[in-house]
């Protein structure tokens, strides 16, 4: 007999080390088995009233109706979150759950409530996307979800909340395929579709004249549907469309660089990985092609940094809105970088902390149903992304919209149209 | 021809990171039969060490040592550092298995490649990190090859990569070290029975193929830029890839192999699709298996009844 | 050595059983001890009741456990039992899963009968199989992983760009590229609906016990043991006249039926199939649990799913 | 067992050696002795525990019982290399050559410990192979099997060795081949190197040995002069076919 003894230790040993090791790559990470853990909300406002001076402006948040409130018992609910803390994409859902926690935090502080966050981590793998979506609705204190992040990680968890409990809402930060909103009863989503980004970037080349764009994707969900959509656009104004498409993984972009027609007026790339997008400018630059590189919105990020390039943006500028340069500032002072993928996070968490509140100011305890109904309602004259958020009846964002923005020399950006 | 000749030199610069990584594959594989799947990662450190000894020292736009000290620097410290890992790997990952199933050591790799991963998650964070080259040496400084301009940063990973291929070969061939790396990769205990204590060889190649990965890291970090925790499973796929079709366990193989993909990957790309790239380096390695059963330089063990 | 008389393997009993490899060796040890009758009694009979007792999110997690089982189970014919090292396997798993969301969808749009779909997946697998397995008669060892391991590598490839392929017309986007196929059908079981977790629990427990009971069979039979003497050494068993080529293929085609069986209910149970749910970490998952298992026993690689179905992450 | 006394000391004593792979018991008691300047065989079939005793003396096996003293010190715990490095060299069975390397790097490989020039040893070994050295820039793996074997002892004595062990060196090849296969153990052995031939092919061994050793299923049978042993009944009938 061969020794056999010692060996499946080892191996034991090794996938231990490998699980401790990413159970502590998130702050507080849930496993992706769907194990879930609470995270413990922020103190009361009455007792930090030594943050005020920092607190984030008020005017974004309804009014209380009644100074009385104090009667009322506590508003107490958690809120679940779907994304990728860790795995291929994780620098997406990193900045997600900061902001998710950075949003329950303002909230819990400005509306003396007690909202907790039930991290979920689905490593952008839509199995795991199920699974946690039947734990939420398992969860009876959880009144709604934020997440989950990619429309085939939507489809996944969608079936679950829709064959489990349609009460159950979820809110997605970042799903933007056309129609998907309309498909799952509970799903709201704080972006803008592709039905508007695309035509938006189209509308924007085709007033700069453009006769020929050279259109790469990334082969992601995000970016196929992103990609379909301008072509659409840019084929039905009479321009010209090369296509083709690189997967994610690859960071040699030189031999893609060559193949660019020099008649091309612009280089559209609807990619996810910003940093991605930045060596692809670098690369330009070094065969000495100058034509102008437009990015999607996930290249609104600082990662991408090439002068003169366009990108397409849910806001005019964040930290030129009233208001949100407070926000931005305190979540910087805390989580130190930010992403595009950000924000509307926090818009999503907003949606369903001041639904559950409105249902607490009726005198009510939030039920799924009845934070659903005032998710529907909501209308909010301001966000962080400097636009009103309310939703249409699918729950898509109403009236949603994009901005174009030149990336200057200096790295900042200024609205191009 | 203009853009044969860029095409030609893209696939030049990917070809010789790959090869460098392929070579740590196939002395592994050669000398333990063994897949290191944790290669990939022990590249992805040192394109890391890179980039922290390039931040420590003020930056791409604003060094503050010379620019050849810098770079000198950035190579030594992610040789340092993946020869760190790599050796330990072999001490804790692969020793203990040496005599069990074949299988155990490979699924250990594996979860060493795992491990590996998570803890750069947990030591980086998952933001993608940039070398920012082109600002510590101008996109614009090349040597004119004909009709085109090659970068000095793609030049000085063309030539490092060669130097080191060379150097490598003189030191198998030539060396009593080298000479006994050859002899324990053919036949382990024949070579211990010459004296060869096989430990020590065994880790000295680990030291020598993590440390050429550690270099391809810095190389990648530096032309390619972009540096992040999964960086290295792709590219130890590719050089995995590049190893088996050279003909795993032969070095010559592995800088034939990591160039051969490095062009097919260009040359697909420009004359065919991109999107098609990893299926056609994919589809080009089933059938060189399927002609060359043991890849273009492997050579046919004897079978023994 | 030992005493002339004493019944050698009865006398060794004790050590055979100390040699149980794996993580869950000493609660197969103790397992061990129960009679045969009580043994299934215990295990169905807790097996059973589970989803009766738990919430939706732990049946979820139940089936994901009994996939997981049914697919180490099939990994164990050809790795533990043939002794192949197949790193393709999951492309069956998945081959299956994108053939029933085809089929059962708007996406073609087809809408099979799930008792004509599901032996034709089952059959179309096995035959991808047995097509992989032709060049392993050339390749041996770990050339035989890397071949497999590419083919994976490119059916991912494939279904995510499918619609991009020359050869196919743009409206023929039979895998809806990086979007998958959403809305999946549930079976449908002559007007019986798999449609809910628990349904589709009880299916993948049925089927997980018919798979271990025909496993069981297979093991003790001629081929079973033909496998053992191939694992062991393919050289001699050729010299024993053993037709390896032909034990190679079986055991390539049955791990894909399986897989392939597998992988048609998980696009039902997740109501959808996309290209990431076949990449390779789901592979080395499959791999983990019928190494941590103890790979070549059916009751090991079953606890060993168990036991990585459940640990997070692995 | 041999008890003799004899003039020369000891350079080998195995004591009392029990090894094991895992369970199975494969040498038993094992005592034997190798003089300085002798020559000695250990005899015996097939799966009769004969490599076992050479990896054994070597290092690559320990023993789980039992001493190997070499050249007047105790090495059972020593590493295979201190062994080479204390004057044992093997050629071993199948000659075991590196067959994608040259002839002279095959050789250099046997002199692999010593950091001093081996140019005169390299000398020594063309003087006895004179083939090897026209041979030298050659793949060792393309020589014939005669060839091979003359690759293998060279190798061998490259670390000038004061034991050197034999690994069935008549296996593989044809008879003429093995006459002067042991012709060349008996020059070497006559320029004063103590050999340890482990053989299969009793006849032969015994013809040039001084003493031999039977070995059967793990156990030493027999041990006794050669002559003795080439006269022995039992023996004649089991291996010498007579």
């Amino acid at each position: 007999m061969k020794k056999r003894s010692q060996w499946p230790k080892l191996v034991l040993l090794f996938v231990a080390m490998a699980l401790v090791a990413a159970a502590c790559g998130g702050d507080d990470d849930a496993g992706a088995g769907g194990d879930t853990t609470t995270t413990a909300a922020a103190a009361p406002a009455a007792t930090t009233t030594a943050t005020t001076e920092a607190a984030p402006a008020t005017t974004m948040a309804p009014e209380p109706t009644t100074t009385t409130a104090v009667e009322m018992q506590p508003c107490v609910a958690s809120i679940g979150f779907i994304g990728p803390i860790t795995g291929p994409v994780a620098f997406i859902g990193e900045v997600q759950l900061n902001w998710m926690q950075y949003a329950v935090d303002v909230f819990n502080e400005e509306l003396s409530i007690d909202i907790s966050i039930v991290e979920g981590d689905n490593q952008f793998d839509t199995a795991q996307s199920a699974t946690l979506a039947a734990q939420f609705v398992d969860n009876a204190d959880m009144v709604a979800a934020v997440g989950p992040a990619g429309s085939d990680n939507v489809d996944a968890a969608g079936a679950v909340f829709e064959d489990l409990d349609s009460d159950f809402s979820f809110v997605s930060p970042s799903s933007t395929r056309v129609g998907i909103a309309a498909t799952y009863t509970g799903m709201f989503r704080t972006v803008p579709t592709d039905a508007e980004q695309g035509p938006t970037t189209a509308d924007y080349m085709i007033a700069q004249g453009a006769s020929k764009v050279f259109l790469i994707d990334d082969q992601s969900s995000y970016s196929t549907g992103l990609a379909d959509s301008t072509t659409a656009a840019l084929e039905a104004g009479g321009v010209e469309v090369v296509t083709e498409s690189v997967s994610q993984d690859v960071t040699d972009f030189s031999a893609l660089v060559s193949t660019i027609p020099d008649d091309a007026d612009f280089v559209y790339l609807p990619w996810q990985v910003a940093a991605n997008g930045q060596i692809f400018a670098n690369q330009m630059a070094e065969q000495g092609k100058t034509i102008r590189i437009f990015g999607s919105d996930g290249m609104d990020s600082e990662d991408f940094t090439a002068a003169g390039s366009l990108v397409a943006t849910f806001a005019p500028d964040i930290a030129g809105v009233a208001g949100s340069a407070d926000l931005l500032a305190g979540f910087l002072a805390e989580y130190e970088s930010t992403n595009t993928f950000g924000p509307p996070v926090f818009v999503a968490a907003q949606v369903i902390i001041e639904a559950t509140y409105r249902v607490c100011m009726t005198g009510a305890t939030p039920d799924r149903a009845s934070v659903q109904a005032e998710i529907r309602n909501t209308d909010l004259a301001d966000s962080i992304l400097g636009s009103p958020v309310s939703f249409t009846s699918d729950g898509d964002l109403a009236g949603g919209q994009f901005f174009i923005s030149e990336i200057q020399e200096d790295g900042t950006k200024k609205i191009a149209g | 021809m203009e853009f044969f000749l860029q095409q030609t030199v893209n696939g030049l610069t990917l070809g010789s990171v790959y090869a460098l990584l392929a070579l740590g594959y196939s002395m592994v594989y050669g000398i333990l039969k063994l897949l290191n799947f944790a290669h990939g990662e022990v590249y992805m450190f040192g394109a890391f060490a890179g980039y922290g000894v390039l931040t420590v020292l003020g930056g791409a736009s604003a060094p503050l040592v010379p620019i050849w000290l810098m770079i000198l620097l950035m190579f030594l410290a992610a040789i340092v550092v993946s020869s760190t890992i790599g050796v330990t790997l072999e001490r804790f990952a692969y020793r203990p298995l040496r005599n069990s199933t074949r299988i155990a050591p490979l699924i250990s790799a594996v979860g060493a490649s795992f491990f590996l991963q998570a803890a750069a998650l947990l030591l980086f964070t998952a933001n993608s990190r940039t070398y920012d080259a082109p600002k510590l040496i101008a996109i614009q400084t090349g040597i004119p090859i004909g009709p085109i301009r090659v970068w000095m940063v793609r030049v000085l990973v063309i030539v490092t990569s060669f130097t080191l291929m060379i150097l490598l070969t003189l030191w198998v061939n030539r060396t009593r070290t080298g000479k006994a790396v050859r002899a324990v990769s053919y036949d382990r205990e024949a070579a211990a029975m010459m004296g060869i204590d096989v430990d020590k060889v065994i880790v000295v190649t680990f030291l020598i193929g993590s440390a050429l990965a550690g270099v391809g890291g810095v190389m990648v970090g530096l032309v390619f830029g972009r540096v992040f925790h999964l960086m290295g499973f792709v590219a130890g796929l590719k050089a995995f890839t590049a190893a088996v079709v050279g003909g795993i366990g032969s070095i010559p193989g592995a800088m034939f192999g990591g160039l051969l993909i490095g062009f097919a990957e260009a040359y697909t790309t420009g004359y065919l699709s991109s999107t098609f790239q990893n299926l056609i380096v994919f589809g080009l390695l089933i059938v060189v298996l399927l002609v060359r059963p043991r890849g273009l330089f492997g050579r046919q063990e004897l079978v023994k009844v | 050595m030992s005493q002339i008389g004493v019944d050698q393997w009865v006398e060794q009993s004790d050590e055979r059983r100390d040699r149980y490899s794996g993580w869950t060796a000493p609660a197969r040890r103790a397992f061990d001890k129960l009679p045969t009758g009580w043994k299934l009694a215990v295990l169905l009979g807790a097996v059973a009741v589970y989803p009766l007792l738990v919430p939706q999110g732990e049946i979820r997690i139940g089936i994901t456990v009994l996939l997981l089982a049914m697919l180490a189970l099939g990994l164990n014919v050809v790795v533990g039992w043939a002794g192949l090292l197949d790193l393709g396997f999951v492309a069956f798993y998945g081959f299956g899963a994108y053939f029933y969301a085809i089929v059962a969808s708007d996406q073609l749009p087809a809408h099979w009968p799930t008792w004509i779909a599901i032996p034709i997946i089952v059959a179309a697998s096995a035959l991808l199989g047995a097509l992989l397995s032709l060049p392993s008669r050339r390749l041996v060892g770990d050339y035989l992983a890397i071949m497999t391991l590419f083919f994976a590598q490119i059916f991912v490839e494939l279904v995510r760009n499918f619609g991009r392929l020359p050869f196919v017309s743009e409206d023929l986007d039979l895998t809806g590229g990086p979007n998958g196929i959403p809305g999946v059908e549930a079976w449908d079981l002559f007007g019986f609906q798999i449609n809910s977790f628990k349904r589709h629990y009880y299916l993948l427990l049925i089927l997980t016990v018919v798979l271990i009971a025909g496993l069981h069979n297979l093991n003790a039979s001629r081929t079973g043991r033909a496998w053992r003497a191939l694992r062991e050494d393919t050289l001699a068993a050729e010299h024993m006249t053993t037709p390896v080529n032909k034990l190679k293929l079986l055991a390539f085609v049955v791990g894909a039926a399986i897989a392939g069986l597998a992988g048609s209910i998980f696009a039902a149970v997740q109501v959808g199939v996309f290209p990431n749910n076949f990449a390779l970490p789901f592979l080395i998952t499959i791999y983990a649990a019928v190494i941590l298992g103890g790979s070549g026993s059916i009751s090991g690689v079953v606890l060993g799913a168990v036991a990585i179905g459940y640990i997070p992450d692995a | 067992m041999s008890d003799e006394m004899s003039d020369s000391a000891a350079l080998l004593t195995l004591s009392d050696i029990n090894t094991f792979y895992g369970q199975i018991h494969i040498l038993q008691d094992i005592s034997m002795e190798i003089r300085i300047g002798e020559l000695v065989c250990l005899l015996g079939g097939n799966a009769s525990g004969k490599s076992t005793t050479l990896k054994t003396i070597l290092g690559i096996v320990s023993p789980r019982s039992g001493t190997i003293e070499f050249d007047g010190a105790d090495v059972t715990e020593k590493s295979t290399s201190f062994r080479i490095a204390q004057g044992m060299a093997i050629v071993p069975e199948n000659r075991r050559l590196f067959a994608p390397m040259t002839v002279l790097e095959n050789l250099e490989m046997g002199a692999y410990l010593r950091d001093d020039d081996h140019s005169e040893d390299l000398e020594q070994v063309y003087q006895l192979f004179p083939l090897l050295a026209d041979r030298k820039g050659q793949l060792a793996g393309t020589l014939s099997g005669g060839e091979q074997q003359m690759v293998a002892m060279g190798r061998a004595l490259m670390s000038r060795p004061k034991l050197l062990l034999m690994d069935e060196p008549s296996m593989g090849l044809a008879p003429i081949l093995v006459e002067q296969s042991f012709e060349i153990i008996q020059q070497v052995h006559e320029a004063g190197v103590s050999i340890l031939v482990v053989e299969q092919n009793a006849n032969m061994a015994l013809s040039i040995a001084d003493h031999g050793y039977v070995l059967a299923t793990g156990r030493i049978v027999l041990a006794d002069t050669a002559e003795v042993l080439t006269e022995h009944e039992g023996l004649k009938k089991a291996y010498l076919g007579r």
